[in-house]
């Protein structure tokens, strides 16, 4: 199914979570969060929530501002 | 908030222990980052949060929790409440820090912040458990709203962002500063070290700049002058300087001079 | 003079170790005397010459010799050419120095310099084999005919003596900054650490001063602070400033923020 | 014969000089530098300056100022 | 808004024939006032409402229209939007007149205005049809959001009411201005006429003051160079100033001088 | 010098009608300078003496005369004592007048007046009977001397010519005030309308301006804004202007205000 | 009735209308506007709004000020 | 003779007087002023001032300035 991730379109597995799509653009483990469709999803729940088909991913980080 | 004698500055329950707090925006290359963060004597400071990508990866955090430095996230860019608290949600979850510099500003030309959305948000991301450190202007009603929304410190501003202006509306940062019951930390404006030394003069607890220090021809020289000026602004105010006196007062005694007659 | 890269302040052949020149003027007694001139991290402190009698004695001289500090003797109290020349030459004999801070003041209540006097005396003086440091107001032109007389720097004020009304006229001290060939020093008018940074950032070599000191509530604090501060606004001044901006500039990047919609 | 140190008049002997004055009013030995009628008189000739009846010495030190 | 060529002050759609706009607070009587407002050649002027009683009567009211005075009734001494709501409810109900000067303020020791409840009350009024004239702090955000909820006019403080600071910041003036789309009015902190005259140099359309005339030692003479100054300053703006030199530019030819030699 | 009651100026015996003084220079052409002149209301104006040639001819004098205002001679241009007496000489054959605006300038780039030559040179024409009006710089011991010379006025400069910088010291124009028994005209970097009020309200008596007039986008407007300010800040001065507070005072009565509960 | 006018007291019968509590404080016809419990009454509803015991009528008018 | 005029050799009969040097460059009447050698020579005495060869004479006028 196609999901959208930071804004490009990936193509994942019917089944996939959040963490799969961190997988697909080999996101580094710690200093990351989620948003899926404007939610939060804390890291504990990565692994056992799944995307649902044109669902826009968010995975962000910190870098230099402020 | 005038701290009546030399303590530690305390925010939100956490001891910081300079204060100066910088950012992280402007820098050339990490390099240039690390040597000014090291020079300004800096224990806190801010990171935007951005859609990771392949070349920054990390950088900036890893150089962060190397020097021992905390991290202070801030919502750039955040024009509504929404954004705003979201940003911050997603920041503790990255960074696993309740602490957030809420940054809600109205457009992209001033960057003041914008007053109701910044009040609404600082109420929502207070009732979540936040460390709330607001970026705002110098308006001392909002100052104290915030305040009685529960904000940890009020950050005024000393003119908008990047700008280098310094301190416009000295009177309103001391208005600010004679109600808070919070610390008043001076963000935004600074361009030069007087201007941080004024800063503290006028009763703020801390400055925080970014721009004036990443920007300057040598970074890693005026982070050095911001953290000199920061402390020696500090102790003027608590050292009591003189009355303003409009004839001159004489600093050599003026009896029993010699008469050359 | 601005001194392009960072490196010892040179006054008429000597070396002087710090840019924070101090009067002993004003201070309760001795010993609060002594911490301020310790915190100050001082060099070269200016005395008056006046009647001797029982009580003072040579406090102040045996004191600035054990500190190792350098005397700088005054001709404060004279009022015309041929008073300060006298006094000079009565301070060289006692103190056994060739330096003199050159004061010629036209009124009690202004202590403003006579520009007339003080351009005859500092002829004089240098005629006499005097290191000539000349108080003068902020007019550029008297600076530099100072400066053509042969004085070995020029020391102009940013505010009446003793009123802590700071630098009122930056243009005019920038102006002598621009045209200078000798150390610019700022004496006169400092009330606090912002205005000692403020006058180095404008390109001033040092900063004389003594009342904002010695009459504050906490001396040795506010020594300290002026330490810090002209330390600050010399580095400031040399690290390159960032330019002012009449509208913002971000310090958070601006491309690639979250999206939630 | 009289003279006025420091403003004060003083009774010395017709032969006095500088260091006689001094030492009437007890000058310290150093940090002082002398003038008699207007004019600076070097410690090297205060032994030998003569006083003249009424002249006006003027005995100067350091004292916190400026 | 910067009116480009001369050109009568419209607001709300109403030709106002003076762009100084007076209040009457403060004047020792009636007499006085009436001295003071001819002087002062104004066309719009403030009252406030009050509890009627016997003393007062309605003799300020009958004095305005017998000077053919616009009447221009505000909400002072309002501490929510629903007072504030009330209160011009009332005014129109009084004087039959759809202006109002909105002014909602936080506290008694700044009278500065509540950006909140400012807001809230702007847009109920205008919704009610009002023509409101918000008194609002200087923050160029909040006039932004005042003109979009439909104000007729936006109108900043220089500095608190009847301080006589002046303005404390003509940058955010410059910026209120450079962005308004409807008529700017300086309102608060003027003392004295060349600060009037400074408010239509930065731009504004007009200004209003009170406590500047009414508390002057001579009312009347004062309202006079303010209205003399409000149009000094407004030709000004529209004369084109020359540009600020940092060096000198000699006003009498330089060449062909005589030579003496 | 501080003139108590409103009356006309008066220089050396003279009655000034117009307290702005204006220059010639910078004018596009003699058109220009005429529709300007006309709009300041000044009655005293200066002129430069400069060789004659075919096409100058004598066409400002002859304006100036059909205009009926009166020729103030200037010695723009010279640069030492002697060069200044000579040039006043000439002119007073050309003009047949014994009025004089003695201008001794240091160097061409900052225009700033020579201390030294000023005074020589305003005590030899004093002595030669001439009716003094020495342009100098913001230094009050300076203006006392030229008083003392016998100068019918003292001419402090705001800033330095040409700039549009305004009043940089207000602090010293006050102290030049407070001392003077002559008038007090300001002259030299007045940029805009406000400025020239602010001159006025120091207490100077009068103000010289030609730049910021002749080279303004629209030099009858801004000479008619000039005459504005300069009337509107002579009256605020004389209106006693209200004290400035730290804190607001209201303009509306805050008791018996109505209770809505 | 008891109804308390611009915060004092006042006695009016029991039928009283706005314009009987205008009347009790000789209040001018012009430049004034009533609040009845904190509700504006349009002037052409003097005459015919009744007065509740216990109302809090207020009466304002313009003075100098602002 | 040889004599400079503003600045411009002029050529002038040897018994030339100032109002022959200003007759030399057409000037005006009024409104001048005239120095020979860093000397004014005052209006009633052109007629009579002789110039010598190799003086120099400034006319001056006024002009807008100041």
């Amino acid at each position: 199914m196609k999901v959208e991730i930071n804004g490009t379109a990936h193509d994942l597995a019917d089944e996939a979570t959040v963490t799969d799509a961190l997988a697909a653009i080999e996101a580094p483990e710690k200093g990351i969060a989620v948003a899926v469709d404007g939610q939060v999803v804390r890291r504990a729940d990565w692994a056992s929530t799944r995307l649902a088909a044109g669902a826009a991913v968010e995975v962000l980080t910190a870098v230099q501002g402020g | 908030m005038d701290v009546s004698q030399d303590e530690t500055l305390v925010v939100g329950g956490r001891k910081i222990g300079s204060r100066l707090i910088t950012g992280t925006g402007g820098a050339a290359n990490l390099e240039v980052l690390e040597r000014a963060l090291v020079a300004s004597g800096t224990t806190l400071t801010t990171v935007a949060m951005r859609r990771i990508d392949a070349q920054t990866g990390t950088g900036v955090l890893d150089l962060l929790r190397r020097l021992g430095i905390e991290i202070l996230p801030n919502t750039a860019g955040c024009r509504t409440a929404a954004e705003a608290v979201l940003t911050a949600r997603l920041a503790r979850e990255a960074l696993e820090t309740d602490l957030v510099k809420l940054e809600v500003v109205a457009d992209e030309r001033t960057l003041l912040p914008d007053p109701i959305e910044l009040l609404d948000a600082a109420e929502q991301l207070v009732d979540d458990g936040f460390t709330v450190l607001p970026y705002t202007n110098d308006d001392p009603v909002l100052a104290r709203k915030l305040e009685q929304a529960g904000c940890a410190a009020v950050m005024p501003l000393g003119s908008p962002i990047g700008t280098g202006l310094g301190i416009r509306n000295p009177h309103n940062i001391e208005m600010i500063v004679a109600q808070a019951g919070v610390p008043v930390v001076l963000d935004a404006g600074i361009g030069t070290a007087s201007e941080a030394a004024q800063a503290m003069e006028l009763g703020c607890d801390a400055v925080l700049l970014a721009t004036a220090v990443t920007r300057a021809a040598d970074p890693e020289r005026m982070a050095h002058a911001m953290r000199l000026a920061v402390e020696a602004g500090y102790a003027a105010r608590h050292a009591g300087r003189i009355p303003r006196r409009y004839w001159a007062q004489a600093s050599s005694p003026e009896i029993d001079g010699p008469r050359f007659d």
